[in-house]
């Protein structure tokens, strides 16, 4: 959700002939977005994440863009950004078997296409088969089984190419 | 007492939640809609689980997803706060099916008070004083105006089902009856597909006064005092105090031990509201009992010194009530104000948005219960409420000058908000002088203020 | 009444008393300096008045400039806060003589308990209970052995003129006493040019306790409980209590009656506070009389629930002490925590700046009195002190933890200040259980935090 | 004062190679200085006052320059921007001469020279002659007679050229 933010500013930004978009809540985060004026228009963008403080002296030098972020992004996290992700539609308990005898439903490497199970998520003693919204090849199980998951948690990466 | 409490809320009461938690040394668990991913109950809980997208159905009011939080977190109570789940007896059963503890009354409870018709059944066995009216449903005029003839002119024909004002008539004389009962019948038919009505006597000029019962595990219950709750907008409560301003030590005792009767005939736990017409001869009817802690709870913690949130979570971990609760005694007066983000001079439409700037006032008695902060988001999703100036000062007079006061200094900047409406209704003489009724904001004439807020 | 005050201060303590003020309908006057163009004082008073430069023996000490705009304002009285002029007898003089009224005592009340020797000799007069010590000076070693050995040993070696810990010496054994009373001798003469010493008996382990007092027109006093004002750092109080967990009921009475006893003696007129140190074995001796409201007085404005800058103003007015305020009765426990922008890490140095963020924390029984705010610059001119958060609950244990909650809720940003500071102490077992002494803090050992603030 | 400090900022900003400088509070104004970006750096600068917000989403189009004043500053004020004014050093009641009968110490139009006296201010019952610390010619006296002034209120507008 956070860093669909980020690139959502930065597309606004990249659209737009704004220079520059900043967002921040005290104890949130700052999530500034701007084209670097010393280059020429469009032709780079930067995001800036800080721990935000809502404002007062802002002072933006002509330097080249900033990458400050205040939750470390894993190496994976960012790799994956333009691949897609299959997240939790429900709180629950991630499974990746129909049962602990049984073999996963995928694996990494493995093709998938969309409607096809490819995990468990269990809430309030229910067993949900979680289908892949995508065609692709797997490239990462980011749960492990048996851990909770939150609403929107990415569980998977797939290739779609 | 609990190790874990999930709360089943969001906005200042899931805070006033944490915090209550947390002086009781209690861990929280704070669940959040998508929409919520910036709140302070998420940044202020001690865990965080996002259950949903920022729809209530699917978030907020979603029992399954709530549910498994709270098994994945271990919670061993989950507090439903106001709204949303609150007065849900399903969820409340559900919870005790789980072996969580609903902090709330039983499933039972919450259903019986729930409907209407039982509720008052249920008041009249406990000796509580009810609005006059006929017992059970009226098949046709002829025993309306029979009924009515008996009640005493003028009286309100209602619907059964009834609610949200509609299925509802008053008649003035006797002649009028049988159109409206027809009307009323005929509305409630295709409103609710049940004409049953019912006639009962219509209180003029009255105030809502409400009291605060607190009920233990032993079947005992307390009550705190009243509330007067007149102010209000289309039902929508907007000031409340307490104590009254005409309610006196033996009016407030009467109120008091029916509260009590109301409370202890059906075995009541923990914090709950009963809520009275008082009429302009200072007898009361018994008009309904939120199941819940309130809204306006502060104004009662106010005067009597007294944790409710606190006590509440005692009483459901099998503490009885404090003696020094039952005993606290009243000292000065305190009122609320909500500040909902709302603009008054467009018929309070939601007006949700970005907080750009965000002061609150302090200082003596000032109280101020929020969840917003400068760069929040209003969110659109949800109920208007952004806080609640809570202000107590040794008499009525000094509270209402003190409120005038906290409020010159609640900057809210980036979106309406009610602030400057509160300051004409505590200016507002008949405000004052402490004699309006339910009435008061129909007459009452909000004027767009001649400098920007 | 008055119709206008000129406020002679700055900060929370300007804020606190215009808000008093605009409670009673009485308009104010803000004077700053140039440094406190943006300060919160000069935004919410009525009329404000730019008297002179950042610094403060230019501006807020200036006292042609301040009577200056009392005249061209009109003002009736100016109220001096605390700091600054508060007790400063020329300025009261003067305020007299050109008809505008001090709300403090008279000049010659605050000259009177200015003279540590004149104050102590005023309250043996009174029946006050001083620190057992020599009748005035003591010209020799001789005489100081001789007094010494009535007194019992430690004793303390002190300056007649003395003040801030020079030209004052402990000493434990008859030994050690002529090298002391020549090194005081010495040291009394160079700072203050006069060595007139005398000898008290020490105090050992004592506590400071201070009751507050107000005194009537009528030339009647009354005492409103004890503060608890031990933990402090170089004679800088940081945290007080109200009351003090040490002080039971019959002990408040005598420190009560006493401190009454001391302000009728000299007639005090207004808020004063009486400042005790209390032994071991519940002794208590008169340490001095604090002739101003001080920055402590809210915790007790919490558990009396009297608005103690209000009744100030009244009897200033001429209006006698209300019988309700004499009789108030104490409720619950109330702590007060001073926020200053200081560097724990680092001594505790002032550190002046921007506050970037600025979240104050709400709720029940949290009162924040505070003239910051978001991108408010403190200025280096004056007093550190940036927030008071003062705390109420129903036992001590409550208020302690409440007080916990809030400092987890206060955000400042952009400066370091004292919340961690507090965050430690209100961990720290002997002060939750209450056991300490003025020299807690010596021994306290403040731990950088892992995370960053 | 706070003219001063826009000025301050807009020399910050015009001596440096930083583009963009700002000040807020939430009560008071927000004072942001900017290069243009769209125009060659050093060549305008553009000082923006506005009603205050500490900052959340700060918009900057690539647009001309924007002033927007939140208290209108008087055309008189503005013209003098670059001349001297001479201020007042105390609190007090302004008088023009030195007693209701007497000529006043300067009108519109006179030389004056420093040290030389060009008013009265009244504090406390004493008369505090007022000296002048510029050479050269009185443009406009801002206050009026028997008026009170504050500390550092503008009194006297010389031009020293």
């Amino acid at each position: 959700m956070f860093k669909d933010k980020i690139k959502e500013l930065i597309a606004i930004v990249e659209e737009s002939n704004v220079h520059e978009v900043e967002v921040s809540t005290w104890w949130g985060r700052k999530i500034r977005v701007q084209k670097n004026s010393s280059f020429s228009p469009n032709s780079s963008s930067a995001a800036e994440v800080q721990a935000g403080s809502p404002l007062t002296v802002t002072t933006s030098s002509g330097q080249g863009p900033e990458v400050v972020a205040e939750e470390p992004v894993s190496e994976a996290e960012r790799d994956y950004s333009k691949l897609h992700q299959i997240t939790a539609p429900i709180v629950g308990t991630f499974y990746r078997a129909p049962s602990p005898d049984s073999a996963p439903y995928i694996n990494v490497g493995d093709k998938v296409s969309a409607g096809q199970v490819i995990c468990i998520i269990e809430a309030m003693k229910i067993m949900n088969e979680i289908e892949s919204d995508a065609n692709g090849t797997v490239v990462d199980i980011l749960v492990e089984n048996t851990n909770p998951v939150e609403y929107n948690q990415p569980l998977i990466v797939v290739d779609p190419s | 007492m609990f190790n874990k409490i999930l709360i089943a809320n969001r906005g200042e009461i899931a805070l006033r939640i944490i915090r209550a938690c947390h002086e009781l040394g209690i861990s929280t668990v704070a669940v959040y809609s998508t929409a919520d991913e910036l709140a302070l109950h998420v940044r202020f809980a001690t865990e965080a689980v996002c259950i949903g997208p920022p729809e209530s159905s699917r978030s907020y009011l979603h029992i399954p997803a709530i549910m498994s939080a709270a098994e994945l977190t271990n919670a061993d109570a989950i507090h439903p706060g106001y709204g949303f789940l609150a007065e849900n007896a399903e969820f409340a059963g559900i919870c005790e099916d789980h072996g969580i503890t609903f902090l709330g009354p039983r499933s039972e409870t919450i259903r019986l008070m729930g409907d209407k018709s039982a509720a008052r059944e249920t008041m009249m066995k406990a000796g509580v004083p009810v609005t006059p009216g006929t017992q059970g449903v009226i098949h046709n005029v002829q025993d309306a105006v029979r009924e009515a003839e008996g009640l005493g002119y003028p009286v309100m024909v209602k619907a059964s089902a009834g609610g949200g004002g509609r299925g509802m008539r008053r008649v003035e004389t006797p002649d009028l009856l049988p159109e409206a009962f027809v009307q009323a019948q005929n509305e409630a038919q295709s409103a609710f597909g049940n004409g049953d009505l019912y006639v009962e006597k219509f209180i003029s000029e009255p105030r809502h006064i409400e009291v605060q019962v607190m009920g233990g595990p032993d079947g005992k219950a307390v009550a705190l005092g009243e509330r007067e709750c007149s102010i209000q907008r289309r039902n929508q409560k907007l000031i409340e105090e307490s104590p009254s301003p005409v309610v006196d030590d033996k009016l407030r005792r009467k109120l008091c031990d029916a509260a009590v009767q109301a409370a202890e005939q059906v075995g009541y736990l923990g914090a709950g509201t009963v809520e009275f017409l008082l009429d302009n001869e200072q007898n009361f009817y018994f008009m309904e009992m939120n199941t819940r802690i309130q809204v306006e709870h502060p104004v009662t913690e106010m005067v009597y010194g007294i944790d409710l949130l606190k006590t509440q979570i005692g009483v459901h971990a099998g503490i009885s009530v404090p003696a020094w609760v039952a005993k606290a005694q009243l000292r000065g007066h305190a009122i609320e104000c909500r500040i909902n983000a709302e603009d008054p001079l467009h018929d309070f439409r939601p007006a949700p948005g970005l907080i750009t700037s965000f002061h609150v006032p302090g200082g003596m008695g000032v109280r101020v219960d929020t969840a917003a902060y400068a760069g929040y988001h209003v969110q659109p999703h949800y109920d208007s409420m952004i806080a609640k100036l809570i202000v107590h000062g040794t008499t009525r007079e000094s509270a209402i000058n003190r409120t005038q006061q906290a409020l010159e200094e609640f900057v809210i900047e980036g979106i309406p908000t009610t602030i400057p409406f509160h300051q004409q209704v505590l200016a507002d003489p008949d405000f004052r002088s402490g004699r309006f009724t339910t009435a008061f904001l129909e007459s009452f004439q909000y004027q767009p203020s001649e400098e920007p807020a």
